[in-house]
């Protein structure tokens, strides 16, 4: 389909503005306007509408079809959470009233909201505090490094190193780099696909500054040992970052707070129902240890005496501004009503049901493809298509094969340290029936690996595009239209 | 609610599949001691009640003010084609294109978003969205480390003192050099600026228009720095874009800028759009997804992530970023604004703000003791100086329904009586007159 | 805003093409003489103008009070997801199915509401909707004198007041003969039905609850009917349908009702939803749209548009009605409300309307000098009889905040102590608690 | 795809109610209890969702493409008008609220948007007054109809008939009939497409009742002679009624209320731009001349002294009530906003453009498709696909073979006495681009007609269904689903 620019007609208009009220025009002066003719697209209110509803059909979303993206969790998102983002008393509430004097009072009804969800995300977590400002879970780790490292300066340490799993998310070594510790990765275990205790005891100096860890980890895997991991980082005064994407699978069930970790970040858009949005925007808060709380950014909402809430800026050892307000907050406001509605029972049952999903498919599925580390999972399983692969179907054409029958393919070649990876997170908003009609598939897609490999190649044959070129793509650099 | 599909039935049955006899056993690994200290949460609740709940904390923000609040972060009216089309589902319940074939929805709007940012501030190349603003700011100063290899960063004292005070704390640990240059009379100082600069500076951060309102023409600035080998990083108002000299038109390297003034709600501060455009040369240095048009198997045109190898889930410690989930819905919003107003639109847009804040600047300061300062064109925002304390002034006008403007004196020591005024498309002839007259009122009772 | 695509540049291009030099040309058949004699509207306003306009008429309405008006349109909670899903631009902007190909979407849903509303009320076949409840019961008393060819129609007292007054208004032209029977304590007077029925009759009508909310068997009145050849017509709220004896147990003909409390928003009194159901020889004698399941060329599953032949468009003045457009979006709306609910839901649904309808009867009685009107069970709305007129009580009532009931005097001359209170899943304890001290305060201050 | 009962799951649940808060449980006597036990389908929210998502991607609408269905006026439908509807003052607004005693001061916004459109509609149409409460075309027809007998039996006129063209809509005779009249078809001119003016003069008698015009009619030309026709009816006291489903083609070039038009509907989804719903609701409000005034239907909005609007029930010679309350409320809601953006000006552009479109697509298509009334056209053309017939291509064929190119095809079949009628109405929203590729469709379908007239038989081809067997339907009688 055409770009919405080869689609403009000179003069066309798609929205009428509001009345100038006679206002004479103000000229602005030559030096400093705009010389260059503007040139966006010019389109009525039906072509707009048109453009998008069909852009929107060449898109798969969770609404579509079973979206089984291995850490992502793409759970069910409430209709219920966008009603409560859009009433006016939030949508429409500028940040910066409440900074004005006793502005507090004009914005209660946000203020509880932000407070209230701190204090259950410390409770769902075991954190002693919460900040809501990260924007993402990679934000949330930068914030936690950035925290990891105030808390080493205030007490002198030199730190220069942060640990990490091979099996880590990518983001983990960039946001440590990125706060400016160098990282180095610690192997995991080939047995048991946990970290390699052995290797991490010998890894860990007083130069480690933190240690990050995913619980249960990219593999799907929980570690029992954690607590020796918690006591090898604070013997040497290394803090335990929990990356807490994987949050879903252990509500109820197991707290980072609880087994001495130091910081945790969790993904409100991953475990807490809000949408993806196609990329985000997510949010990503960040809850502390008690000896990290002086720490965490400002601002920072409390609760007075009066009951009323308020805005706090008095932290002289915080690590100061990391977001422009109060992070990404009609994100956290539906992440807020998610957990209102769940209750603590809900959310128990949300990690059961999680867990549950997940073990049924890979018990559905490990005859006919390997699973690298065979043994209950928790939320997702990682397969491998190694058997698959030496008849020439690779996981990428096992996900175009899956496109083909109507479900969104699970996430490929992650976990890095897994060949051939397929990470399967079925959530557990997902029935069934459609469990066993994605079992169905892979199972018929195995078979076909066997008797017909080089039926892939087309695959997928029932979208509009079909493996665009993305050697080409690089190549080209071709990132902005421009017409003929 | 728990949005659980399976009944108890069938989670019996599964676990029988799976050959466990108890939901427990799943999580036979968690050891013992290791069970939740606590996990006092309330019960659950109906969506219905939980709305009803929802709906009176809503009530309780004074979200229906007259709004004069601006600090790069404005009022500005969204059409309702733009809700209508970035609620249909397929967009916002997916995630990150990383399948191309099922999101060539979300990758073309990227790609079209990209053009838009582009031909807004005359830019080669955009990328697919950053968190905000202020982290969009960041990078850029990152960016110009990396490129430049040096190590000093100076800062125009018209930078959103926000965004000034992100950009320090990120880089707490990174050891930069900072140096930050007061305005005069409003716009950039020049000459504090060029005495800042030397050989070993990575960048120099402007704003335009800047955080007083003031619109300035830095290619000045632009031309002495290409001289040294600086880049330039401009945060821009992307509605301002219309009227105002572009990045590309001031020879600035890199631009970012806030995208919720474009079909964003203000929502208590998030989420916005932070966007960031440069030149085609820094592109692989840019932080971000970014979009590309390319043909698949078949020949037929579409569109795929690029240069991936800039990213964390490629590059790890390396990337030029650590940037996964962005903001991309409202960078969609964006484009979607954008589409419907056009370039007629987007102009008349622009000179609407213009010519409502012109009206109100001449009414202020027809108020005794009431200073528009005005010595520097301004774009939709002003600074004014009243006779006494602006945040007691804010105070009392909110009694009388208005958010009459920001007190300068939170982020600036000594301009405790400077108030910043903003002024969109919204506010109304009697809605400004109004509000002239009550601060006339409180001043001059 | 006038929503025209073409620019005048294009329309020019057009008229040449058309080889006409002028708008005007194509208006060339209108004669002169009949220019319009004046066409004095306001000029355009921008969307925002309007929406800020439209916003300040809402706000002058009360929407927001606590209410205990029923009268056969509910207050019910309306889950997100129905709004999310009817909102899909596939769905509403579309229009009557004619090309099934394109339709199989609003074919497949109708067939579904169909579905729905034969299961809810125990009846072989439903339409796909009429335009209200009062509109469906005129309409099913048409079919019931086209079924007997008999010319006289027996309604009960407790069938709504509104809907008798619209019977007799569609009525005034084609002498048919009317009988209208009392209630006796609250329910249909089997003696005075009995004696007003004869073999002339045609149908004898119902309504259950009825207005009064009242819960009545009518199975000995159908049974009486069908010896005398006499067609039974019950109108029934579709919710308590969950819990009350259906019409087809009943031994109902033809059955209808306001589906409004299904999902749809009260919107001051429309657009709502009538529904129709019958037994299955009836069916070519139906009124309205009706789907039926069928293959494809290719032997495939498909819904079509069926028994066209008894619609307007075919069969002209001898079609079973004149109906053409319905209210199909409010029968998608009840259809995906009863999705969500389910059985379960339906049920439950029901019996809080019925518990909390009886706390509030009971905390009501407690009151000095009101008496509740108790002799039959009822629903979710019943009638009390106040020491004072009623709507003096109501209009008191209002300036504390609740929509107290309906008073009954306005349609029974006689009853002007007497209100109708109507109690929804969506009032709580504490509401009720409230409104009935405040009743207490205003009765006895 | 699957009807939801097949994909229910028993004890599965949408949706949680609000608590009971301890309330005890009612029963209700066996009597008066449903015995037969509820079927209802059981999902999960997610499963609902989904099954919705899918059946829309099953349909077809303005939003998706052009959809020229003649009569219909399909034009685009600002999305603002959605906006103003769910404004909670009008969406939870009861229609009882304003009977209360002093309740017309509670609803005082509502009121005024009746009042306010009703006045604008008279001013459109040249009408002295107006009801909104006729809830679609043809109930504003019915309703009319009985205005009309309200009027004759007043003056104590005894009319039995009701005289209306052939051309006319299924509508007008329907409800000409169900008001109690017997209807008598009048024939069109064979050269000028319009009413003929001779056998009227003759057919109408003091028998006549009313004669029922549209106006363009629906072969889409205006007929000049209206004021003849007029005078004929007057001079026997019959009155003249006005379909006004085609206004579109006509606001502010010519009113029915000048040329003597006694009662007239107008449909607001049709020319008002509300969404067609699939079907409906739409509205049909109805316009009187004077004489005919007091026969409205009650309740009536009237503005008082001071200015505040008031229900009002004292009219001792109205019909009566029509409908339960005040029309169908949302859809004039979004009526008055659509008036109030367009103005005086919009709405001339509109059907200014809404004509250009229809002539400019007859024009292109004359050549290869026969044009039963080859002239002017006003806001819609009338083709016949005779020619193509004849090859075996007939009107239902063109119109699938255009749902393969992506259109939706316009009304086949009507208006009755064209063979193989096409009529296609574009409507002022769409765009030249549009409109040329409508074109270039149908004239490629004109094109295969000739060349390869077989290769219709299979299409669609691009849709979930091709071609339902509807004698099947009829004799099947499948109304209801049943679990096997
Ligand atoms: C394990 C893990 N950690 C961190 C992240 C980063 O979170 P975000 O994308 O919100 O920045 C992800 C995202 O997919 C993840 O899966
Ligand atoms: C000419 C004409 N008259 C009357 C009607 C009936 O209007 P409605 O469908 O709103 O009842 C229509 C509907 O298509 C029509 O085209």
């Amino acid at each position: 389909m055409a770009v919405i620019f080869e689609k403009s007609v000179p003069g066309r208009r798609g929205v009428d503005l509001p009345s100038s009220e006679g206002f004479p025009p103000v000229e602005i002066d030559s030096r400093y306007r705009r010389g260059e003719s503007l040139n966006m697209c010019e389109l009525s209110e039906l072509d707009v509408v048109r453009h998008f509803t069909e852009l929107s059909q060449r898109n798969f979303g969770v609404d579509t079809n079973f979206y089984p993206l291995g850490s992502c969790t793409m759970k069910y998102n409430p209709k219920i959470a966008e009603k409560v983002a859009a009433l006016r008393g939030f949508g429409e509430l500028h940040p910066l009233l409440p900074q004005l004097r006793r502005g507090g009072m004009l914005t209660q009804g946000a203020l509880e909201v932000c407070y209230e969800l701190e204090h259950l995300l410390c409770e769902i977590t075991g954190m002693d505090a919460f900040t809501l400002q990260p924007m993402a879970g990679a934000h949330g780790e930068l914030t936690g490094m950035m925290l990891i490292a105030a808390y080493h300066s205030n007490k002198g340490n030199e730190k220069k190193e942060v640990l990490i799993p091979d099996e880590a998310h990518g983001t983990n070594p960039a946001s440590a780099a990125i706060a400016g510790y160098t990282t180095r990765p610690v192997p995991t275990c080939r047995e048991n696909g946990r970290i390699d205790l052995d290797a991490l005891e010998e890894m860990v100096t007083d130069e480690t500054a933190a240690i990050m860890m995913t619980n249960p980890n990219t593999l799907g895997i929980f570690n029992s040992e954690i607590k020796r991991v918690a006591e090898i980082a604070h013997r040497h005064d290394a803090l335990l970052y929990y990356d807490g994407a994987n949050l879903n699978a252990i509500m109820g069930k197991f707290r980072p707070g609880d087994a001495l970790f130091d910081v945790v970040h969790v993904n409100l858009h991953k475990t807490f129902g809000t949408p993806h949005g196609g990329g985000g925007p997510g949010a990503g808060p960040v809850g502390v240890a008690e000896r990290l709380v002086e720490f965490l950014p400002i601002s920072r909402v409390v609760k007075r005496a009066d009951s009323t809430y308020a805005l706090d800026y008095d932290y002289p050892k915080s690590i100061g501004y990391i977001a422009p307000f109060y992070g990404n907050f009609s994100v956290c406001l539906k992440a807020y009503a998610y957990i209102l509605m769940l209750g603590a029972e809900g959310l128990r049952e949300v990690s059961e049901n999680a867990v549950l999903n997940a073990n049924y498919i890979m018990h559905a599925l490990k005859e006919k493809f390997d699973i690298p580390y065979l043994r209950t999972c928790m939320h997702e399983c990682v397969l491998s298509a190694k058997r698959q692969a030496e008849k020439g179907v690779r996981a990428l054409d096992i996900a175009k094969g899956l496109i083909d029958k109507g479900y969104h393919p699970p996430t490929v070649y992650f976990p890095l340290i897994v060949k051939e990876s397929l990470m399967i997170e079925p959530t557990e908003t997902e029935s069934k029936e459609t469990l066993d009609g994605f079992i169905a598939a892979m199972l018929e897609i195995a078979e076909l690996a066997e008797s017909d490999p080089e039926s892939f190649h087309a695959a997928p044959i029932t979208t509009s595009v079909s493996r665009p070129d993305e050697t080409k793509a690089a190549r080209n650099m071709d990132f902005a239209f421009t017409e003929k | 609610m728990n949005y659980i599909s399976n009944t108890k039935e069938q989670q019996k049955q599964m676990l029988e599949a799976c050959g466990v006899g108890s939901i427990e056993e799943l999580f036979a690994d968690i050891p013992q001691d290791l069970q939740p200290k606590s996990f006092d949460l309330p019960a659950a609740r109906s969506e219905f009640d939980v709305f009803r709940h929802m709906e009176s904390l809503a009530n309780r923000n004074y979200a229906h003010l007259v709004s004069f609040l601006g600090g790069g972060f404005y009022d500005h009216y969204i059409p309702a084609a733009v809700d209508a089309l970035a609620s249909r589902s397929e967009f916002y319940t997916a995630y990150t294109p990383y399948q191309p074939e099922l999101s060539q929805g979300t990758l073309q709007a990227f790609y079209e978003y990209q053009t838009d940012i582009c031909r807004l501030t005359g830019m080669d190349a955009s990328n697919a969205s950053l968190y905000d603003g202020g982290t969009a700011l960041h990078e850029a100063c990152q960016m110009a480390l990396s490129i430049t290899g040096r190590n000093r960063i100076v800062i125009d004292g018209g930078v959103s003192p926000i965004y000034r005070k992100m950009i320090y704390t990120y880089a707490a640990n990174l050891n930069i050099d900072f140096a930050e240059v007061p305005v005069s009379h409003g716009q950039s100082d020049r000459d504090a600026v060029f005495g800042a600069i030397d050989e070993s500076t990575a960048a120099v951060v402007l704003q335009n228009p800047n955080f007083f309102g003031v619109i300035d023409d830095h290619s000045d600035i632009a031309a002495k720095c290409k001289e040294l080998g600086i880049l330039t990083i401009q945060s821009v108002n992307p509605i301002a874009m219309s009227v105002i000299k572009t990045p590309g038109e001031t020879g600035i390297d890199i631009t970012t800028g806030e995208g919720q003034p474009l079909g964003n709600p203000l929502s208590f501060g998030g989420p916005y759009l932070g966007f960031m455009a440069a030149r085609r040369k820094h592109v692989r240095k840019m932080p971000g997804r970014i979009v590309g048009r390319t043909v698949d198997q078949e020949g037929r045109d579409a569109f795929v992530l690029t240069l991936q190898a800039r990213e964390q889930h490629i590059r790890r410690e390396k990337a030029t970023s650590n940037i996964c989930t962005n903001q991309a819905l409202c960078a969609l919003r964006a484009h979607i604004f954008l589409s419907l107003m056009g370039t007629g639109g987007l102009t008349e847009l622009a000179k609407l703000c213009l010519a409502k804040t012109e009206f109100l600047k001449q009414r202020l300061s027809s108020i005794k003791s009431v200073e528009v300062m005005n010595s520097s064109p301004t774009f939709n925002e002003f600074t004014v100086r009243l006779p006494i304390d602006a945040g007691e002034v804010v105070s009392r006008l909110i009694d009388r329904g208005f958010a009459a403007g920001f007190p300068l004196g939170r982020y600036y020591p000594g301009m405790q009586n400077y108030m910043l005024v903003a002024v969109t498309e919204k506010r109304t002839k009697c809605e400004m007159g109004t509000y002239a007259e009550n601060l006339e009122d409180v001043l001059w009772p």
